[in-house]
């Protein structure tokens, strides 16, 4: 296998993935029970997480060539007609690309779409800045009326996929490369609005999302072998973010490292600190992210080393965490 | 108001006389005085170059059922040019999709009727409009469902001239004739002229039809005041089922029907009439009158001093 | 003069105002001064700020029609080609709108556009959620490489113009109607990424933008009377944010409370909330703007009433504030 | 590399003999073939189709100066389709815009050539793309800035035949011709496809020439292999100072030098060769080879299995 397919392996929708349900074969199992599912997807309803959908569904699916904005509102325009529209898009051109869209045709409108925004963070980082995602979480949490949430494995996509479909609003995914390794062993019962806790802490306790949460999750069991004990809490949902959990990290840890694959200005770390400040809780707060400059262009792997997005460069920030004071 | 019953259901290209429908236009010019009377704002202008067309589809044209704005098989109106809206309101009360005082609260605060349409507010409105350039995507998305559920419903959309210099217009243009969709009719009001000026001047757009041919619509003129030639082409539509969408280029003056507006429309595209202007506009004899002073405001123009 | 002259009275370009220049007036002065100053309007080359410029210099005016992106992409082709070109925007229509192509045409390109993003916040709130203009300090503060500024009067305005005019990177500068009255008396020098202090404070400060800035002042003055000394401090700089100005007032006052004309999810206060978090600043922070739900539609006027934006619903918060713990 | 010294004016049309473009294009081919091997990873079939395109540009039509790509009469040159840049970096590197050996970190982590071009780091390059349907909105303001500037250099923009899908390609397209930009010069690649599938069966853009004709340009198929027509085409354009824009649809094969890409294109919109690839296509006698096993990748479509 050549160094390239870690890049843009996207096996999601292709195949089981370790046995259980991949987003695309999810997608169109729901497509068999639910025919008011519809798949709108510009110049991408060949790609894995729509091409199941569409090989068994195919008069349900929309391509709208690379054309972005339309395909947002031709969504809108079914979800106003009694279908329930999932719009694949790719991360840098869906949310950054069709905020308007997004914010006048569904947000506006409280029609049930569902973006999926797939490739977002440094997915496809390789091909530049164009192609980054990295400010769609400061995007979509300002939009009264959006839902956002981010699966980090199939298993959480699955959880997420189902429990939104009747919700009546529209929902944004953030997806990485969806083809993730499996983080949840089964199918993990998610609830509106709320963190899901892959680990208990004691003396600090990481909030990561996405890919991030993979790295975190490590982090936490390198750190358990020095008898550190660091809660790790999966933002899968965005907005509305699970202020309780947030809160009650604070008061049982005091210390709280977020980990994202966004920019640290206006992501999920800006969000938790949101929550902290307002509500004066005097936690200790360190944000890791990718930095508010020019990033680099590479493969994101490179990147993520680059950027200590890594195991490691968790460990080293809950370190420098647990000094602080 | 139409001698309907609820729940009737109102048959596409059903008799209305032409001259009932001139009439009914210029009726309707008059109450979108009276509301932007009472609201103390409103766009006089363009609403005024869509009053006939307005008039015919609803009155005549398409398939609606009194009282029953939710009918799964009422053929759907997307007003593109979402500042127009006012022009809509006495029209829907008239259909009773919901009660005629609903109008002098047009405009107020928390007010279901307000200056574009939204469909959270008020029944009838089919989609939410106010930033040009979606609502032809958004009539894609009902065709195709309409194609879905084998319901043989038209979607008709209005759409300024200088909406069409929105690129998200092509787009949907583009994927409108490559779905096949002949239950889609675009209708633009080609009332020449945009926010700051002439349209064609700020940005060109013709051949209007030339253009939209080329993306693969049938697409054809009329006069867009002359009732004759606007039910002629809306009583020929193709059959929905067809494969080709139609666009129908109205030419329209901004401002129809008030002197000095078809003169200045630019001015008047958002304003109100001050008491000097009011005097020379057309008035309804049962017409409350506007409670403001002052002289039109123009928006994007500029200020006027007086 | 009728009640809907307050709601859309844009005098700014036409009219000096109070004396002094307005943006407009300023505008045509750096062209006549410097001929690589071009403009842009999609639609609003006869709009004030952009006329009396248009009226000079047709030959350096560039109306797109209604078409935003494109506007914003031309612009950038003019500053690659050596020109400063301004975009005048609709605030609803330039970062919703064009969020891709700022960030990528612009910010990723480090050219030095300004946008001119008028009619913010509610100014035109009449017209329709479609025309509020409140996710757009979430969404720029998101994009790296990017300058955020809000004058809150016609003299900050021609302050910030003139001091940025040759920063080598894009600016967006976040204006309401543009005709505010005048807050400074003369011409305020401004710094990069600095607030403006209005007011000195002992027992809370608040941090305030745009139009905000006026309400607060007059909160602050109306609570002088009562012996309760408000600190003021203008947020004209929303990116750089003034962390030192921000740490200062933890510091020194305890309380801070922002206001302004944004959803209160990723706005001013978000952006001030994460300051403090991260920085472990124990202050107590109160947040006010608009709520995070689907806003009324009305009057500026009557909105603001409603939603507390006010000298005196600002007054409310400060005695809320005040009270806390 | 082509015998001239730095600073040397290339003007434009100069005579380069066909044989010698086309070989060119072959040479270019190969060249990045070799690229791709070194980043192990790469956009084959989208760059192939433009091979010829870009020789004959680089190598004959725009005026240019050897090692100087900051002139400001050069001719700009923008590729909408970002993705195809790598063909770019052979012929930048002979204009003496940058050594010659950043050809080996094409693509490594912080290298200046990237897959998509970036103006901050590669010299050269007029514009950075890698969203499609942004660049011929920047041509139209350096097409402009051509015209405050009385300069009469001409603005090239290379755009896919998806990238048409965009809304702000026909912004710009209007745009152009309102302007009056007889300076500037869309050259579409018809290469037939775009990442799903066949671009007209994904979303119909046909017909293209059509299309721009309708939106004010002067508009014509050429074979975009044919060096001979290429050559025509561009030898013949309209002086920069007329006022009409020109668009010139380049009908091409997606893949085009590379019977398995050619045959299947869509699955070298991104990939790189494997072991078996690799014995099948064409290589330069120099060629390193990759050091990538494997079989090629596709990003859209599938992941192979091998
Ligand atoms: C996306 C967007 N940009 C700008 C505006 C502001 N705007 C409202 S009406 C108008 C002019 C519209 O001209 P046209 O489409 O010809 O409609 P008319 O007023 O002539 O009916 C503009 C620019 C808007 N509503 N939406
Ligand atoms: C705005 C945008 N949407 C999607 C993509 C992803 N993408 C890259 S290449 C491609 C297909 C392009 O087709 P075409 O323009 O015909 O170029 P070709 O590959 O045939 O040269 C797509 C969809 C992109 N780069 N930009
Ligand atoms: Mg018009
Ligand atoms: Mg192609």
């Amino acid at each position: 296998m050549g160094e390239a397919v870690d890049v843009f392996s996207f096996t999601a929708g292709e195949a089981e993935v370790d046995g259980g349900e991949s987003i695309g074969a999810a997608l169109a199992k729901l497509g068999d029970e639910r025919p008011d599912i519809v798949v709108v997807a510009p110049d991408l309803s060949g790609a894995p997480i729509a091409a199941i959908f569409a090989a068994r569904h195919p008069e349900r699916v929309f391509d709208c060539g690379i054309a972005e904005c339309n395909a947002m509102s031709v969504a809108a325009g079914l979800a106003a007609s009694g279908y329930i529209p999932f719009v694949l898009q790719m991360g840098a051109f869906s949310a950054l690309k069709c905020a308007e869209q997004i914010r006048t045709d569904m947000a506006y409108t409280q029609l049930p779409v569902r973006i999926l925004s797939a490739w977002s963070g440094l997915t496809m980082a390789y091909f530049g800045t164009s192609h980054h995602a990295v400010e769609d979480i400061a995007i979509t949490r300002a939009i009264a009326g959006l839902t956002v949430v981010a699966p980090s494995d199939p298993h959480s996509a699955l959880a997420l996929l189902r429990s939104t479909l009747d919700h009546p609003g529209p929902v944004f995914f953030r997806i990485a490369s969806g083809d993730e390794p499996r983080l949840y062993k089964g199918i993990p019962s998610v609830a509106r609005g709320q963190f899901l806790r892959l680990h208990e802490g004691r003396d600090a306790t990481i909030i990561a999302t996405g890919l991030a949460i993979h790295w975190a999750f490590a982090a936490a069991s390198m750190l358990e072998g020095e008898g550190i004990q660091i809660g790790v809490l999966d933002a899968v949902y965005l907005k509305p973010l699970d202020e309780a959990a947030i809160l009650e990290a604070a008061w049982e840890t005091g210390r709280i490292l977020t980990v994202e694959e966004h920019n640290v200005a206006g992501g999920l770390g800006t969000a938790v600190a949101d929550v902290l400040a307002r509500n004066g809780a005097g936690a200790k707060l360190s944000v890791h992210g990718l930095p508010d400059e020019h990033l680099l262009v590479a493969r994101p792997a490179e990147l993520h080393a680059h950027y200590g997005l890594t195991p490691e460069g968790i460990v080293e920030k809950i370190r420098t965490l647990l000094e602080a004071r | 108001m139409n001698g309907l019953h609820l729940n009737d259901v109102l048959d596409r290209n059903r008799p209305a006389e032409p001259e009932a429908l001139r009439r009914g236009a210029e009726e309707l010019r008059l109450a979108i005085i009276d509301l932007i009377d009472g609201a103390g704002l409103g766009h006089y202008s363009s609403t005024f170059s869509i009053a006939e067309l307005l008039t015919v589809l609803y009155r005549r044209t398409m398939r609606l059922k009194q009282g029953d704005p939710a009918w799964p098989d009422r053929d759907r109106f997307l007003l593109g040019k979402g500042h127009a809206a006012v022009g809509l309101w006495p029209l829907l009360a008239e259909l009773d999709y919901f009660p005629a005082d609903w109008l002098s609260d047009f405009g107020k605060l928390g007010a279901p009727l307000t200056d574009h349409p939204n469909m959270r507010t008020t029944p009838g409105v089919d989609f939410s409009s106010g930033s040009l350039g979606h609502n032809l995507s958004v009539g894609i998305g009902m065709a195709l469902a309409a194609r879905l559920q084998k319901r043989d419903y038209r979607t008709f959309v209005i759409l300024g001239d200088g909406e069409l210099h929105e690129g998200q217009v092509w787009e949907a243009a583009m994927a409108a004739s490559h779905f096949k969709l002949g239950n889609l009719v675009a209708i633009v009001d080609a009332n020449g002229s945009c926010a700051t000026g002439s349209t064609s001047s700020v940005m060109n757009i013709e051949p209007v039809a030339g253009r939209f041919a080329a993306f693969g619509w049938a697409a054809s003129d009329i006069d867009g005041h002359d009732i004759a030639a606007i039910i002629k082409a809306f009583d020929t539509l193709p059959d929905p089922g067809m494969s080709v969408p139609t666009c129908i280029v109205a030419r329209t003056l901004k401002g129809k029907g008030v002197s000095f507006m078809e003169e200045t429309p630019r001015k008047w595209h958002l304003g109100f009439l001050g008491s000097e202007d009011r005097a020379r506009a057309p008035r309804r004899k049962s017409g409350k009158g506007s409670e403001h002073g002052g002289s039109g405001r123009r928006f994007f123009i500029h200020r006027g001093r007086g």
